[in-house]
């Protein structure tokens, strides 16, 4: 269920160059039930900014009733969302929309998992859960540069994992289609999240049978109401079919949406 | 009686406030956050004869207290809207306010009669002020004869009362109320949106595809609040008011400018809660402030006695 | 050259930021503050043929990131002005832009006829949008024949280019800017301050004594925005762009949407230093961008090379 | 000299019923020369609140570069002003305006300084400064009632003081010109700070045949630039005749200008 709770902040660090790693602790937890889900955050009481911030779920730990987001601190609420410290509160609507389908990886499958940029955070979780069903997991993570990659160790810890880098700073010198080609990676179903160019560039890759990709968009109310979100349908000869990425997304199986 | 009971045309509340067209869609993802019987209506997400997706994405951006939208009046269209969601909606004991748009004349008739006939609808919106679509739209909201001719139009076929959905991108508010009230209007609902745009720094290009879109939340609360004062003076018709209410104070303000009822847009948003949060704040604040019926509020900026036209006795 | 350096119809401007009219008196109070010679321009305080009071207080209220304003014109009268401040601004070296107001026609020319003369101003600036005056003001900048008869009346006499000031209260902006072109303006200043009103809840009445007010500041960015991206398109006059600038990126935004020059109004209550701030923050923004000069920005928004118009070669 | 700093909060009490005590410190304090004299507060680094709050100089400590200010916490501003706690900074304009002329009484004198809600707080430092002079001081401070009086006791340590409040719940039942009258004070300068019905009474009263008034008005600049605070003289046939409160006031030889 959808709630609206003002959770604590139990700890902030700055993981990579304008790269925050937040962990938030309070009942809203025990709702979050699948990786790739988001939660939209309010970072100010006040009436600036106006609208709710959408952040993936990066790590859920229930027993401890405590999640973690990975977040770019870039525009004017994310700089304040930064500037929150252990005690403080947040207020969090969530958890939102529909995540990464665990149940699509058979054990002793192989999953790659893509993702670039601030898209790579839900797919830690995403990951965790996999791996404890017994799918193998292959992670290529892509960033600009050096100093604003993240959790390469962490992912290492669950799978195979290369690493991309635009300036050619870390790993491969390119694209995560670069690095997948450079190591010839293969698996049975592939989970992606970054930008859309990325999605397009695997999407025409066709790595695997079946894929999920997660979508980033404006939002306005986060929960399917506003229409702000939507995108259109691949095969759609109206024009008029849609999906909302806030409610019916973010994750959709590729080749479900126009990208 | 209650202190927020509120009669209008067509409508009996519980209490004055609803949620705004555009921002609750047609109820069904606020049903899972809280039951739909606390509100006192629903202004559904405009309707229009045919389906439309919209404009392209991205469609919203922030600004100094506000946001833009241009949405484009994306919707199932009138025959979904009528098979679909006004049943669904009908479960709740709550009355719906169809908000209505169109390209040109026959289109809004045509909505207009088909949803008015709707045992499930008990007014209609009339948004002759939607900023955000490339035909129509702008010149019913703008001059004030094309107003007065496309209410005219509706009314004859309505079977339910017409309120008209002013637009604040015009020089004078006045004599587009009074336009509206000579066509028949039953009642006025303002204000829509005004004309705004962001540019994007990064890309030198504006942020919404649509390039304008429309302006509201906080930063537009004093321009709603002069337009109301302004036409609750010149015009008979009672006033449904909205622009950037967040708060119960904002609500006190839009009654002493002379508004009947209010409905919340954009801070459902931020605060999906907000209406029935509102709800609860405004009737204890009435009791603190011992004002036996909030509509003893209504044009008390600039009347002694209030306006009270359309008291719930 | 300097990257800021920027030349406009009468003016040759060190840098493109100046002061708006009304928020900066007639520069005594900031002299004292920092040096006025970095300053772009000034605009000083509309000036009309007698001195006036202006309206009772309260004249300020403040709204969601932004503020109302019901000063009314308050000023020493054309013959102070000449005598006393524009001598006394003279000995800085900055260009004056004398913001001229009236009731009618008459009272415009005669202002416009005797300032333009002094040899301290460089330009006029026709506020013809001011909307805290009971006559006059509103008809002159709202309906477009009036402006641009005003306009040509103006520059008949002027002894320097005339810009017309242009209000945001209206339906359809470019067809007023279009007017004042008609008129013979050599530039616009956009935009004046929108129609706004505020109620106190205590009292239940207007926070202004005025009751409604001008509303400036962040809020109406968006609208400001719109307006130049529109009006940039349509005419081929200079844009001095205001209306919320706070920022450096504020200044950019304008830029994009198709200023050629800004100017800070409100902004210089919240934080009296923001204009030499700006113009030193803009001088990096450009360099930490690699931009030769901030011309090139111009209308990039709607055109690639950007509008280019007015370069300082 | 006016400046703008950047001052840092020493302490924050409440000290009466939404009524808190402020002290800052910092450079700008050396500028303070005057009792009466104002600053004008940026509450927030962001846009909201958008506007300064003046507030006045209530205590001036140059030894420690320390100055106290009193306030009532109502809006938006304020609110948030009371939020702020030792360590945090504030940004301060000021001082501005024009204060209490304390050379205008002459040692062996008396002064009777009347205040009333929040315009007793200038009194202080005044207060302090005629006594140093050597001249006798009589406060009277007005308050709605007991919870929301202040620094009774902190004037009593300067010469003798008398409470009014509205309700009676402390000192004369009634206004201060009641408490005048009761006790029938008499003095040769008055010095007055509050509400403007107040003044009023007091300029009716012709307590003394000099005194001084302290007025509030809505501001824009606080620096004399914007016309937002101006009042009528007196005895002014044009109409065009006018005083700014920022600049040429906050504080007006009584008879000056127009209540
Ligand atoms: C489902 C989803 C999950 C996301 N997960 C993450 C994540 O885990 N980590 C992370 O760093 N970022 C994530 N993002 C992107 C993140 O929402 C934006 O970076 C953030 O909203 C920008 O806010 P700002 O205050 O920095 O920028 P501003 O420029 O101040 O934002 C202004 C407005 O634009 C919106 N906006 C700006 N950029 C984006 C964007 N890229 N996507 C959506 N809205 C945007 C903001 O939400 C806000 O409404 C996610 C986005 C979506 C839609
Ligand atoms: C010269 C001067 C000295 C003052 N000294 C003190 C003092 O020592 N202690 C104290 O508690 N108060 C003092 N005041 C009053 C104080 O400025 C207001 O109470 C305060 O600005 C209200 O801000 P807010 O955020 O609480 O209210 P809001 O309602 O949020 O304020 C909105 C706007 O209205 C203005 N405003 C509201 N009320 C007043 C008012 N009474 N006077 C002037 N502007 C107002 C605010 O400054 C702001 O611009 C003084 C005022 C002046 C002019
Ligand atoms: C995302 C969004 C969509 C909207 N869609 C409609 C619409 O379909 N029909 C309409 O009449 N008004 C529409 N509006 C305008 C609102 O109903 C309301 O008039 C306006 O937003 C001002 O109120 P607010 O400031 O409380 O949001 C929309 C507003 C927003 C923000
Ligand atoms: C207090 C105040 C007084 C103003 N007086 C004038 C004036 O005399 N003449 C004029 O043309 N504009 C006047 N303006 C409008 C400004 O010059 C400017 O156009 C407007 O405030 C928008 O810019 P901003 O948002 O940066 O303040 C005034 C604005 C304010 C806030
Ligand atoms: S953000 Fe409102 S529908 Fe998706
Ligand atoms: S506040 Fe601007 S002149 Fe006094």
């Amino acid at each position: 269920m959808i709630k609206k709770e003002w959770m604590t902040v139990v700890s902030q660090q700055n993981i990579a160059k304008n790269i925050y790693e937040l962990t938030l602790q309070g009942e809203l937890v025990q709702e979050m039930n699948e990786p790739g889900r988001f939660v939209h955050l309010k970072v100010s009481g006040q009436t600036m900014p106006l609208l709710r911030r959408p952040i993936s779920i990066a790590n859920i730990d229930q027993t401890n009733s405590r999640f973690t987001m990975i977040y770019r601190a870039e525009g004017e609420g994310t700089k304040l969302l930064a500037e929150k410290k252990a005690g403080d509160q947040v207020d969090v609507l969530g958890p939102l929309g529909h995540g990464f389908p665990v149940n699509e990886a058979q054990t002793g499958e192989t999953a790659i998992l893509v993702g670039g940029g601030i898209g790579v955070p839900p797919l830690y979780e995403l990951s965790q859960r996999l791996n404890e069903k017994g799918v193998k997991t292959i992670h290529v993570l892509g960033f600009q540069s050096a100093d604003v990659a993240f959790y390469e160790a962490k992912f290492a810890e669950l799978g195979e994992t290369y690493v991309a880098t635009v300036d050619g700073s870390l790993g491969t010198k390119g694209f995560v289609t670069d690095a997948i080609r450079e190591f010839n990676l293969q698996g049975d179903i592939l989970y992606s999240c970054g930008p859309v160019v990325m999605l397009r560039a695997l999407e025409e890759l066709q790595l695997t049978k079946k894929g999920f990709i997660s979508l980033e968009e404006r939002m306005g109310c986060g929960i399917g109401a506003c229409f702000a979100c939507v995108c259109h349908t691949q095969n759609d000869p109206t024009g008029t079919e849609y999906r909302k990425v806030c409610s019916d997304g973010p994750v959709f199986p590729m080749g479900e949406v126009a990208l | 009686m209650s202190r927020l009971e509120t009669k209008l045309p067509g409508l009996t509340l519980k209490n004055p406030i609803m949620p705004a067209s555009g921002c609750f869609g047609f109820g069904r993802e606020f049903s899972q956050l809280y039951d739909l019987d606390v509100l006192g209506a629903i202004m559904i997400k405009a309707t229009t004869e045919e389906p439309r997706y919209g404009n392209p994405t991205p469609r919203v951006a922030e600004t100094p207290a506000g946001m833009l939208n241009a949405i484009g009046l994306q919707n199932p269209g009138l025959e979904k809207v009528m098979e679909r969601e006004l049943p669904w909606l009908s479960q709740y004991n709550v009355p719906i306010i169809a908000n209505v748009a169109g390209s040109q004349v026959e289109d809004y008739v045509e909505v207009a009669r088909t949803i008015s006939g709707s045992p499930h609808v008990q007014a209609l919106e009339l948004n002759i002020s939607c900023p955000n679509v490339k035909t129509g739209g702008i010149a019913f909201g703008t001059v004030p004869e094309t107003a007065k001719h496309l209410t005219k139009k509706v009314k004859e076929v309505s079977e339910v009362p017409v309120y008209v959905k002013l637009s604040p991108n015009v020089s004078n508010i006045v004599e587009m109320a009074k336009a509206v009230e000579d066509g028949g209007a039953d009642g006025l609902t303002m204000i829509n949106t005004l004309l705004g745009m962001r540019i994007d720094l990064k890309t030198g290009k504006p942020i919404l595809a649509n390039r304008t879109g429309g302006l509201s939340g906080p930063a537009i609360k004093p321009v709603a609040i002069r337009m109301i004062y302004e036409v609750s003076q010149q015009t008979n018709l009672p006033i449904i008011g909205m622009g950037g209410i967040s708060t119960v104070e904002d609500i006190i303000e839009f009654y002493l400018a002379g508004a009947d009822a209010v409905a919340i847009g954009t801070a459902n948003f931020s605060n999906p809660y907000i209406c029935p949060e509102l709800i609860k704040e405004l009737d204890e604040y009435l009791s603190a402030n011992q004002i036996d019926h909030i509509s003893e509020l209504t044009g008390r900026s600039w009347s002694k006695d209030g306006k009270r036209t359309y008291y719930c006795s």
